[in-house]
């Protein structure tokens, strides 16, 4: 911290090449695009598992699979899915357009950026490293009930591996979030002052507050109930006076703000791609955002409404039930904003636009379903029950999937400088669109029927055949669908036509930039004066969305293998931990081992820091 | 003259020169008191919790408090607690003032209470489980060691980390001074946030 | 535009002013006030108020004692707004979602 | 709605969808777990209550819905050089659509509070018309207590995954689980319940009368994931008139119709089940005592028939996996003369009502 700053500016930073630079590197943008690959491959996983589970139900009594290999596919889809696929992909879209958007060279800590990156990646291996190692997967389902997890129920080591590859998201995540809110506080472009921002970063931003307050809750619940399997103690077994709803007021004062996790940054997508693509402002900037606001908080008054069935008692339920409903105004809000947007817009239909609209439409239809969850007496009829599967994969596929199947096309050519094909495009959506409610409107009908969810196996007759097997066949056109966006993917990678900078005519910063952006992001310094500091620069005249300061010296840290280093200590002590109370003579060896690794790691990028003073 | 517009145009923000990585920490400690909140939920919640085929059945909260005495041993870990704010106060004070003598000395100081509180804390829970409260074997005693437990990791960690930054002051003296004490203010506020964690624990579930 | 560093430091500082003495006198007001705290369960032992008020007296000292290492020893008195901001939102939030738990859930710790 | 004819575009296959499955549900299509079928006065409430939430539904999708496809329609691009207007916002306007949701959420509330009320309050007529029941969950079937009705040993009657209750009468829940968390769920008579261990839930309902000799027939499964054989974990309710429920009752206290053990029941059986007038005692399993009456085998996995219940004793594993039985009983452990022994024996276990068959 003594070295003069200035002296760091124009020093040729080392460029590994090949694979070095991957792992190496604390480019935003590199990260970025690991996050989404990674998390894509964790999408394409659990969508194949999701296929398993469609095809052990397409038909009654079916045999294909197991009720214990069927419990455990269940359970890591919706793990998957929930902390591999729609959280990193948030994640990495963040990072990479977070810092783009609001002028800055790069994420406040690139480092720990990229540790975060790392453990993601780590956590996901452990995770699934129980199908070889630990005799089978999870299976208690992804919100994991007690006594259902304990020792006695759950026979294999899978919850083990299932709590420590959580723990590994977790710190994950917690460092990714705080690293984005202090990169929206602290490295705006001067002039964009918060109700400038754009309406992604403004999500971002309330994404990574509500990270950073749930995340402690399932630390501290997955923690004890790890003690619990290894360490004997009693959290959550009744049999010694625990109490298994302690795990469930836990899991879901994580869990219910966990969807907001899920959807807001979605929400902050489709406010970038509608207005651009209506081009027209978006309607109601100031409400748009504090909705989001008022969304974030709201969520932790909820958790509750997940426990309707437990007997709560007359005054929790009617306190949940309202909470509940009261989140119903500002999404409402925003819903009528975006439709406003549209109107009397010149609407261009290209596949962004395509995914904004569809997202809209199937919101809508989960959101209507979930405000009818959250009146208590018609939830005791549906919860636990296919008409939840219905609602939440219309929020989370109909709202944040079609959203971020919407960002790629949108941010295809930033970050590629190639477009993606509109004509294949528009084939992905369209089958898409068709085979999400194929497979998910039956399950509405499958849930007021009657059918359980996460049952294996059902007996026919029961008005439950027909439903099931339209899900079954929707399913496979989801996952056409998605086979069309990778054919798209590659396709236009290789021969996609050039991009330019800016090819939607936006408004926002990061389409300021070359596509693919240089490493420092920006030659210039944006002073911004307006919330569309690009289209004002071209529709207003010159200046009066930004200005440019030339006198711009962008630093980066050099790349470092402190954070893979570090992450790879944690990796291994999670397998340490896996066999300290079963096998103490291997796993207090192989915890030493990862504290030495981690302890390298860490001094690495000590040193690293006095050179350079960022984390 | 560029530089002048841009001051001029951030004269309001709220985010305005704040230094990052003091913004990181704050950021992080604010996920902590979540932390803290969750554990001390768990114990108030559980802790009077009879178990139906425990071995200490008979041993009820009052019984296990008694345990405690009035809290002798605590008061004293209390008290070290609260000296170790005082003395890493004043070690940031040393460094502000370019007083490198008073710096390390202070700094040593607070390493010395937190690993005096460390023992105690050692010892306090020597003590209770001879005295059959183990963290298996009751639920007082399974949440009691669990928020105490991981308090102390926490002041484990601090010490740790109060270490490795006197052994940086001492081999590079020159990366300490009135103009480059963020080092050493970050640890501090860690440690007095540790410090906070103690006077909550202290309370509610020693005192309560 | 590096990362957080508007000042180009100039290796020696100023040095700043001293406040050692004010961080001495509120140790010692902390001080009394843990002593206080110590000896109302001892007082109590006779139940000379009730429970309620002996919980109400031990949670209020103890929220004046947080506040105050806050204010001090953490320095938000006096520093940027942002930070404050940063840490007492969550404690509100957490307090808040406590006594909402209790309320609802554990009526008997009441 | 500012345009109508997309409105009434819109309309059309919404009602065929919403008819299409009520005509699919109508021809021959049985769903005797639906919850469409309302048959006690609080799942009545809580169907009205939905319909509410139904209709509201339909109204705002169709809001939203038309607003999307007028939008598309009309403001599509004619003039790629054309610039709209730029419209920011409009306060007013917002400020409606912000109170427009907190209107409807409103509504919603007060009948959602009603409702509550209607179904968590066992109203003050159910005094001296109330039946006890005492559920409780066992992986991977239910156990049902009457405290009520004494058997013949002065104990309360004990019957398992059949649950028989009289129709107008109040029906008093209250549910423990032994091991995990299962769900009390009866579509058509009762919400769900989180049956728990180591803690007492409880639910009422009030199922509509029935004639005599006419009991009607409610399938329920558990609903919360309980393990392995969560989705073969179901029950029967029967619903009987006053009189024919006073005869099962009266039935089933009594001890076994046949209590000469066959030799195989005695060696392989009576560790884990009770035929009551018998030396079977067991409570890990089952009550056995009236079996041959009961409409399921398994906890509503097959029906009560020779050739399955031969199945079952055969070999458990194939028909329920993972079962608690198949602990006991291997592919090879019985002789087929043992089997049919068997079958014979717990078939004969039939006081005389039972609705078996007629479902």
């Amino acid at each position: 911290m003594a070295t003069d700053v200035s002296t760091l500016h124009h020093a040729p930073a080392k460029q590994r090449r090949g694979w070095l630079e991957w792992i190496t590197t604390v480019d935003h943008k590199k990260i970025g695009i690991m996050y989404a690959v990674t998390a894509f491959l964790f999408f394409v996983i659990g969508g194949l598992e999701a296929l398993l589970i469609r095809l052990q139900l397409g038909t009654p009594q079916n045999a294909l699979l197991t009720p214990e290999a069927y419990n455990q596919v269940f359970t890591m889809h919706g793990t998957t899915m929930v902390f591999m696929a729609i959280m990193p992909i948030n994640a990495g879209f963040m990072n990479y357009f977070v810092p783009l958007m609001i002028g800055a060279g790069d994420m406040a800590y690139p480092r720990m950026n990229a540790m975060s990156y790392w453990l993601l990646l780590f956590g996901g291996i452990v995770m699934y490293s129980s199908f070889v190692f630990g005799g089978g997967a999870p299976d208690a389902g992804w919100f994991a009930y007690a006594p259902l997890t304990s020792t006695t129920y759950s026979v294999t080591r899978g919850m083990d591996y299932w709590v420590l590859g959580l723990q590994l998201l977790g710190v994950s995540s917690l460092a990714g979030s705080v690293n984005i809110i202090v990169t929206i506080i602290r490295l705006r472009a001067p002039g964009m002052r918060f109700n400038r921002m754009p309406l992604f970063v403004w999500m971002s931003f309330v994404t990574s507050f509500l990270l950073i307050f749930a995340l402690p809750s399932i630390t501290v619940g997955i923690t004890l109930l790890f003690f619990d399997r290894n360490f004997g103690t009693n959290f959550f077994l009744p049999a010694a006076g625990g109490d298994p709803l302690l795990w469930q007021h836990l899991f879901w004062f994580f869990g219910h703000p966990e969807v907001y996790i899920m959807i807001l940054p979605a929400f902050g997508v489709v406010s970038e791609m509608l207005p651009v693509f209506s081009r027209k402002p978006i309607f109601g900037y100031e409400f748009v955002a504090y909705s989001g606001v008022a969304i974030g908080v709201l969520g932790f008054t909820v958790w509750a409404h997940h426990m309707f069935a437990t007997n709560l008692g007359v005054i929790a339920d009617t306190f949940f039930a309202a909470a509940s409903m009261l989140i119903s105004v500002p999404t409402g809000v925003k819903i009528f904003n975006w439709l406003a947007t549209l109107w009397r817009g010149e609407l261009r239909f290209k596949t962004p636009m395509l995914f904004s609209l569809g997202f809209i439409a199937m919101f809508v239809i989960g959101g209507i379903s979930g405000v009818s969850l959250a009146a208590a007496p018609f939830d005791l009829q549906v919860t636990d029950s296919y008409f939840v599967v219905a609602h939440f994969h219309y929020v989370l596929f109909g709202g944040a999937v079609f959203a971020l199947f919407g960002a790629a096309y949108y941010w295809f050519p930033k970050i590629t400088g190639k477009m993606m094909s509109e004509r294949i495009g528009k084939w992905h959506f369209w089958i898409l669109l068709l085979g999400f409610n194929l497979t998910f409107f039956p399950q509405h009908m499958l849930g007021l029927q009657g059918m359980p969810r996460r049952v294996w196996t059902y007996q026919q007759n029961q008005g439950w055949d027909f439903y099931n097997l339209l899900s079954t066949i929707g399913s496979f056109c989801i996952a056409f669908a998605t086979l069309v966006f990778i054919v798209n993917f590659i396709i236009s990678l290789r021969k996609g036509a050039p991009a330019g900078n800016d090819p939607w005519d936006a408004a926002t910063l990061e389409w300021a930039t070359t596509s693919p952006p240089p490493a420092h992001n920006f030659d210039v310094e944006y002073i911004v004066h307006s919330r569309r500091p690009l289209w004002d620069n071209k529709y207003s005249g010159e200046g009066r969305g930004m200005t440019i300061n030339y006198d711009f010296h962008p630093h980066l840290p050099p790349p470092s293998y402190a954070p893979i280093i570090f992450s790879f200590g944690l990796f291994v002590l999670a397998y340490g931990m896996l066999n300290l109370a079963s096998a103490p003579l291997i796993g207090i060896p192989i915890i030493l081992v990862a504290l030495a690794i981690a302890f390298v790691g860490m001094n690495r990028w000590v040193g690293e820091i006095a050179q350079d003073p960022v984390l | 003259m560029a530089q002048a517009v841009v001051r001029d145009i951030d004269k309001n923000d709220p985010g305005r020169g704040l230094d990052l990585r003091k913004l990181g920490m704050w950021t992080f400690l604010g996920s902590e008191v979540f932390f803290f909140g969750a554990l001390v939920v768990t114990h108030l919640s559980m802790r009077g919790v009879v178990a139906p085929s425990s071995s200490k059945a008979n041993l009820d909260v009052t019984g296990v408090r008694n345990l405690f005495g009035d809290n002798v041993l605590t008061s004293i870990l209390a008290f070290i607690l609260l000296t170790s704010s005082l003395t890493m106060v004043l070690a940031l004070d040393g460094v502000k003032t370019n007083n490198q003598k008073r710096f390390r000395f202070w700094l040593g100081a607070t390493i010395a209470c937190g690993v005096i509180f460390l023992g105690g804390q050692v010892y306090e829970f020597y003590h209770i489980v001879h005295e059959g409260v183990t963290i298996k074997n009751m639920m007082f005693g399974s949440t009691f060691f669990f928020v105490t437990g991981f308090h102390g990791t926490h002041v484990a960690v601090g010490v740790v980390w109060l270490v490795s930054l006197l052994v940086s002051a001492i081999r590079h003296p020159e990366r300490y001074n009135a103009g480059n004490y963020m080092a050493v203010e970050l640890g501090g506020l860690y440690w007095h946030f540790v410090d906070l964690v103690w006077v909550l624990i202290f309370t509610v579930i020693y005192l309560i | 535009m590096a990362h957080g560093h508007d000042e180009h430091a100039p290796i020696e500082h100023e040095a700043h002013h001293s406040h050692a003495k004010l961080y001495v006198i509120i140790f010692f007001i902390l001080l009394v006030m843990t002593g206080i705290e110590i000896a109302i369960p001892i007082i109590n032992k006779a139940e000379i108020v009730v429970k309620q008020v002996e919980v109400a007296l031990l949670l209020g000292l103890m929220t004046i004692k947080g506040a105050i290492v806050m204010m001090f020893y953490m320095h938000l008195k006096g520093d940027r707004r942002m930070f404050g901001t940063l840490f007492v939102f969550p404690i509100v939030c957490v307090l808040l979602m406590m006594l909402g738990f209790f309320a609802l859930f554990q009526p008997e710790l009441w | 709605m500012p345009n109508r004819s997309p409105a009434k575009a819109l309309l059309r296959p919404t009602a065929t969808l919403l008819l299409g499955s009520v005509v699919l549900a109508a021809c021959g299509q049985k769903t005797p777990q639906t919850t469409l079928n309302p048959a006690s006065e609080s799942t009545r409430a809580i169907y009205n209550l939905s319909e509410l939430l139904f209709w509201l539904g339909v109204v705002v999708f169709l809001i939203v819905q038309t607003w999307l496809i007028v939008s598309i329609i009309k403001y599509r691009q004619k003039d790629s050089s054309q610039v709209p207007t730029q419209i920011h916002g409009n306060t007013k306007v917002e400020i409606a659509w912000t109170i427009v949701p907190a209107i409807i959420a409103i509504v919603i509330f007060v009948f959602t509070f009603d409702t509550i009320r209607k179904i968590e309050f066992m109203p003050d007529e159910a005094a001296g018309n109330t039946l006890n029941v005492k559920v409780i969950g066992h992986q991977w079937w239910w156990e049902f207590q009457y405290p009520d009705i004494k058997d013949a040993n002065g104990k309360p009657l004990v019957t398992a995954n059949e649950l028989w209750i009289p129709s107008g009468s109040y029906i008093d829940v209250k549910m423990t689980s032994v091991d995990v968390i299962h769900d009390f769920w009866i579509p058509g008579l009762a919400g769900k319940r989180d049956v728990m261990p180591n803690r007492e839930s409880g639910l009422w309902f009030k199922a509509d009368d029935v004639a005599d000799g006419a009991p009607g027939v409610f399938w329920g499964q558990c609903a919360e994931y309980c393990g392995g054989q969560h989705a073969y974990m179901k029950m029967r309710v029967v619903v009987a008139s006053p009189a024919d429920f006073q005869k099962w009752s009266t039935e089933q206290s009594q001890v076994a119709v046949n209590t000469t053990l066959p030799e195989s029941f005695t060696k392989n059986c009576i560790g884990c089940h009770v035929v009551r007038g018998t030396n079977a005692a067991g409570i890990t399993g089952p009550d056995l005592t009236h079996f041959g009456g009961r409409m399921t085998i398994a906890a509503g996995t097959v029906d009560n028939t020779r050739e399955h219940l031969y199945a079952w004793l055969d070999d458990p594993d194939a028909v329920k996996r993972g079962n608690i039985m198949t602990t006991a009983i291997k592919a090879d452990t019985l002789t087929e003369a043992e089997i049919n022994e068997l079958v014979d024996y717990l078939e004969s276990l039939n006081p005389g009502t039972s609705v078996k068959g007629q479902q």
